[in-house]
């Protein structure tokens, strides 16, 4: 026990984080996860149409995205990345507020589904439905910083399933080619919808897939947030020193249906759904700041607290925000001062 | 005769075909053990096993070239792209390949192969799941392409769409799929590709329409009709590849008045290849412009409520320009 | 002034941009060290080096997507495809990403962007180097596309789709590029996107064009003159999206008569739109139907130079389209 | 020497192939340059208007494709594979009419470009020109016998600067998912136009990607056509025995600019270009089989005569064929028996 403490302290000091700074980490998943379960009750009280959800993502998207620069390194999302957008500078009345399509709301003023975020002013890149489109606009952006010199790292993330999209190859070639400073983390659920990684990826890693791109490919347990903050950190700086992409496949679990349109009874077993919790992010990152004394009940219950409060409050404001007006929807297809 | 909704006669036209034919099978995401996203292959992977009801992995384009090379080999592929807008991965397939496979074969290389694809606004899918992109595939030659609007239509037109020996694109509006029951002849029965329909006679001015828009067409003649004393005549269009141009001008003879109308923008959409025709063949018997009622010239249906239906076309949408160009 | 061909008046549109604004970049297949295929790019890789002069993999959705990126972060890239016809595997950028990432961020992220595109037939290019697949892009809302017709157009045109705030497709007609020379204003001349210009004045009827054509349409108008002592006016629309319905209509206005002319194949081509468009607000001008002249229905241009002659538009045949008109 | 000699003959013995069989793919790859120079003089004489060569990879395409069963098995080629096509069923006169663009060429009819070869009797998939389309049509292929039961494999070859477009990707994965009956054969000749392997592939090796699919990549010699042969009837057994698909790259010589387009000495060295012939198929497999023994000065004379001969009928056959009818270009889009 007090070797795995030591092991356990060790970890987060050697990968330069401090003990608030692991504390805080948590406190984002613990806010993500609490901004996510309450959509789920809005959805159903059918405030909220739909909600795509990142439960059990949490600790890969905290993780990962913990170590990049808010403000100067760019972001391109896909619409599981609740955790990741907030932890890049997204509040929990945004996501909300995105969730009901206000007029204001700051991904697309409620042009999107929920799940499309974005946000110029965090330069996260707002979000489409065709899967993987994005990954090509992080490697542009990691193309354009290295054209101007500017010290400037892109990340993006992305499923397994949609690991086999074409352009997620011609994007990871050319990063690989001209080693951009650009993170691919594909977050591996198991799932595409209701198919399964053995159907979707040919040879069943997709982290294999680096090599081929002459890039590092690192697989991580997703539900371990130091893990993944970890590879990340590495990613980063390997950009910022010229050496080149990475890839981070974090292996994490869908403790959800696909979304609330669909219902993951219809082709996964009762028992292999049980199973996913014990790969929940959150009580593991608990535990080890537990054993570490970095957590206490105290702390759990005040960060709770802080969570609940912000939560109520950024739903609070986000339902009385305005709807957008109707006629508001034929502007902004091309820029005001052209016709 | 049995009562069923057009997604109950899309599942039943593939079944039937998948047990005619053994040279028919289903390929698409999620069309297997989940029956697809908005249930059309429900059933089918129990009955025809997971080969000829073939889940693919989350790539269009393979979905579009793997269906075209197993057409080559001489199967009769049947593919689904979830949503229609999530066909463009598969563009260079379907117009490079697909679209021109006989031709630049010199006849030697036909692709009998039908891409099912749910389009459509209306339904709370925003910019990427509401795409109406007919046009993208009206205008491209060597396909063929169906946009039925009644459940008879659809089977009818989706088992000649399974039998036809060249390229079909199959779309099918989602907001139809349940939206009513109506009747479907029992048995096989196929209908031709390439014919309109006459869903409602009239004499005043004719509506051009298809998919979900003949039914708010429908409605909107029912209102002329009460509110108005004018007899629309209503076309649907059910092919848009080739287009009916004989039945189509035969309305515009016998109205004089033409509106079409289609939920996609207007500029560069499909119903400008049905007013051109009109405008040219048609000359002699207009009594008024070709009028042309479309989607907002805007990417894709936004999202909030408010701003799609701001968006959708609707039956007093068609109830006002068809008075407006019965005023003329 | 200087005498530049297209090829050259492009060539020159670029280097000035590059030299102007470093924000600007060219990116595509070939275009560094060989000046791309066609040499557009040529002597740019030497002058501006291999970063902002970019080589790419053999990969369209790549460049497609690397230059929205790239924009997203503020430049200005311009992207060639090396063939329109290989736009394809692009398609899923260009429509999905590139075209609607202003409207669906509620404009907090605008593109400003290029991609140029050879196209056209006319060169022995055959099924897969000689398609006009503008349609694809004129019905797509979001983008803007220019096929400009003379070195002038050409230049002033591509400097006003570099410093566009939204992306811009360029069509750059293929048989054009070493047809003729003519005069360039010298200096920073931008023209404006989205106007048409009158390349002949006439009174008898009105020919629409663009690229190619208007090369065809004014010897044919010559023709007319000569021959038949008709006036015709051609008119070079220059920008297909925004068109300039003002000019369009005016043109009918005084002429009565519309004749639209493209290369591309006819059933739901670009010039469905236009002859909509003067079907609908023209219709009380029109003295006779409003027709088009197009491509035929094969999915593209066939190789053997008696299939290809067969299949271009060329002086004789508009001639003929435009005498029937007049009799009309 | 001796022992050169014993390990060469023991090579193609244990290969499976004859003395006579050898003999016959050189012969091929003699009849295939052969076909390949006369079409080039054509060209500069005005009679053709374009050719794409495939001088330098015949080595590599006859050895793989002497692995294949004609008649039986499927070929999507590349506008390459002038020697590809020509083993698996094309005759020289098949390919001199298609680039004089004959009406009655068997691949197009004189619609398409030379190069774009096709050939519904002998199972070879028309080509077009957008890259790499064919590769889903070659899987397609193998996915239509694995789903009828049916003894065939498919084989399709492309360049590597192809390697790198999206759907080359979903195909690969695609087969590698189900195991079908497929050979990926990429001809590596280091350049694509202009640009060069180090331009466009990430980690300058194809046959990388392979694992990143759960399939093998092997790297060949594209110059030893018995190294290609052996590859690919490996391939061929693996397909057969339900293993699944293979990569095959090989590294091959572009003898020629891109094409008759193109001239190579604007982006590439003289003395690179020099230094290729040493990696010419034809006279290092020469040399092999005199060393054997099995190729003779009077076996070669008769060869090159009967080649010789053959080229000659061949091109005067093709020559007097009609061209096409202007109005047969209007046919041929649909059906027959459809509008
Ligand atoms: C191009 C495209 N095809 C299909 C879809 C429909 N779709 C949405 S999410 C999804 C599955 C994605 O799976 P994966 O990449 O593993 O991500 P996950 O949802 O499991 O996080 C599919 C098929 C889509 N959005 N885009
Ligand atoms: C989709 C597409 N983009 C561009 C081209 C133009 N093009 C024809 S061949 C070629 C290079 C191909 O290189 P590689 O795959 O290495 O084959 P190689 O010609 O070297 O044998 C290019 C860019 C094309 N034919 N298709
Ligand atoms: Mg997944
Ligand atoms: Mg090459």
């Amino acid at each position: 026990m007090a070797t795995t403490k030591a092991a356990a302290t060790t970890r987060h000091r050697e990968l330069g984080l401090s003990d608030d700074e692991v504390l805080a980490m948590y406190r984002a998943m613990l806010l993500a996860r609490a901004v996510d379960e309450r959509m789920w009750l809005m959805q159903r009280a059918g405030k909220i149409a739909f909600i795509i959800s990142g439960q059990g993502h949490e600790g890969a998207q905290v993780g990962t995205s913990w170590a990049m620069r808010r403000g100067q390194d760019w972001m391109a999302p896909f619409y599981r990345s609740i955790a990741a957008t907030m932890t890049f500078g997204m509040s929990a009345e945004d996501i909300i507020t995105a969730h009901l399509a206000k007029g204001d709301d700051v991904s697309s003023g409620g042009r999107q589904m929920p799940g499309h975020y974005g946000g110029a002013p965090y330069n996260i890149v707002s979000v489409s439905s065709p899967v993987g489109t994005q990954v090509l606009h992080a490697v542009g952006i990691a193309m354009a910083a290295w054209v101007r010199g500017d010290d400037v790292v892109a990340i993006t993330f992305y499923g397994e399933g949609t690991s086999n999209q074409g352009e997620i190859h011609e994007a990871m070639n050319f990063a690989g080619v001209h080693k951009l400073p650009v993170i691919f983390v594909c977050e591996n659920n198991g799932y595409a919808i209701s198919v399964p990684l053995a159907k979707q990826v040919g040879g069943l890693s997709v982290a294999a897939r680096a090599v081929g791109y002459g890039m590092p490919g690192v697989t991580v347990d997703g539900s371990d947030v130091l893990a993944c903050f970890g590879a990340a950190r590495e990613a980063h700086a390997r950009a910022r020193a010229g050496e080149g992409p990475t890839l981070i496949e974090a292996k994490v679990v869908r403790l959800t249906s696909h979304s609330s349109d669909d219902d993951q009874r219809r082709y996964r077993d009762p028992s292999e759904v049980e199973g996913l919790k014990e790969h929940d992010p959150l009580p593991r990152f608990a535990d080890q700041l537990r054993q570490l004394g970095i957590l206490t009940d105290p702390i759990e219950e005040r960060l709770r607290a802080e969570v609940k409060a912000e939560v109520n409050e950024a739903s609070r404001r986000a339902e009385a925000r305005p709807d957008p007006e109707p006629e508001t929807a034929a502007g902004g297809v091309y820029a005001a001062e052209t016709r | 005769m049995a009562e069923l909704n057009i997604l109950e006669a899309i599942r039943q036209a593939m079944d039937e075909e998948l047990e005619r034919d053994e040279r028919v099978m289903v390929l698409g995401e999620d069309v297997g053990k989940k029956g697809g996203v908005f249930g059309a292959t429900e059933g089918l992977w129990a009955k025809y096993g997971d080969k000829r009801v073939l889940d693919t992995p989350l790539s269009e384009g393979l979905i579009a070239g793997a269906a075209a090379g197993a057409a080559l080999y001489g199967l009769r592929p049947v593919a689904e792209m979830q949503f229609a807008d999530f066909v463009y991965p598969a563009f260079n397939q379907i117009v490079s390949e697909i679209s021109r496979m006989r031709y630049r074969s010199n006849g030697a290389f036909g692709l009998p192969m039908v891409i099912r694809m749910p389009y459509g606004g209306g339904v709370h899918g925003a910019l990427y799941h509401s795409q109406s992109n007919e046009s993208y595939f009206t205008s491209t030659v060597g396909l063929k392409v169906v946009a039925p609007g009644t459940p008879a239509d659809a089977k009818g037109l989706l088992k000649a769409a399974i039998r036809d020996p060249d390229p079909v694109m199959f779309f099918e509006h989602k907001k139809t799929y349940r939206l009513f029951k109506a009747e479907v002849p029992d048995g096989d029965e196929v209908l031709p590709i390439g014919r309109a329909s006459i869903a409602r006679a009239g004499k005043d001015l004719s509506i051009f329409c298809y998919g979900y828009m003949r039914f708010c067409a429908l409605e909107a003649a029912e209102v002329l009709a009460r509110e108005d004393g004018l007899e629309a005549e209503v076309v649907d269009l059910r092919t848009l590849r080739p287009l009916d141009v004989a039945t189509v001008l035969g309305s515009v003879e016998r109205t004089g008045k033409a509106l079409v109308v289609h939920e996609a923008n207007q500029f560069g959409g499909y119903g400008a290849e049905v007013a051109a025709v009109i405008a040219q063949d048609g000359f002699e018997h207009l009594d008024g412009p070709v009028t042309r009622l479309a989607g907002p010239e805007v990417p894709a249906v936004p999202f909030h409520h408010a701003l799609e239906d701001w968006f959708m076309i609707n039956p007093s949408k068609i109830v006002d320009a068809a008075r407006a160009l019965a005023a003329y």
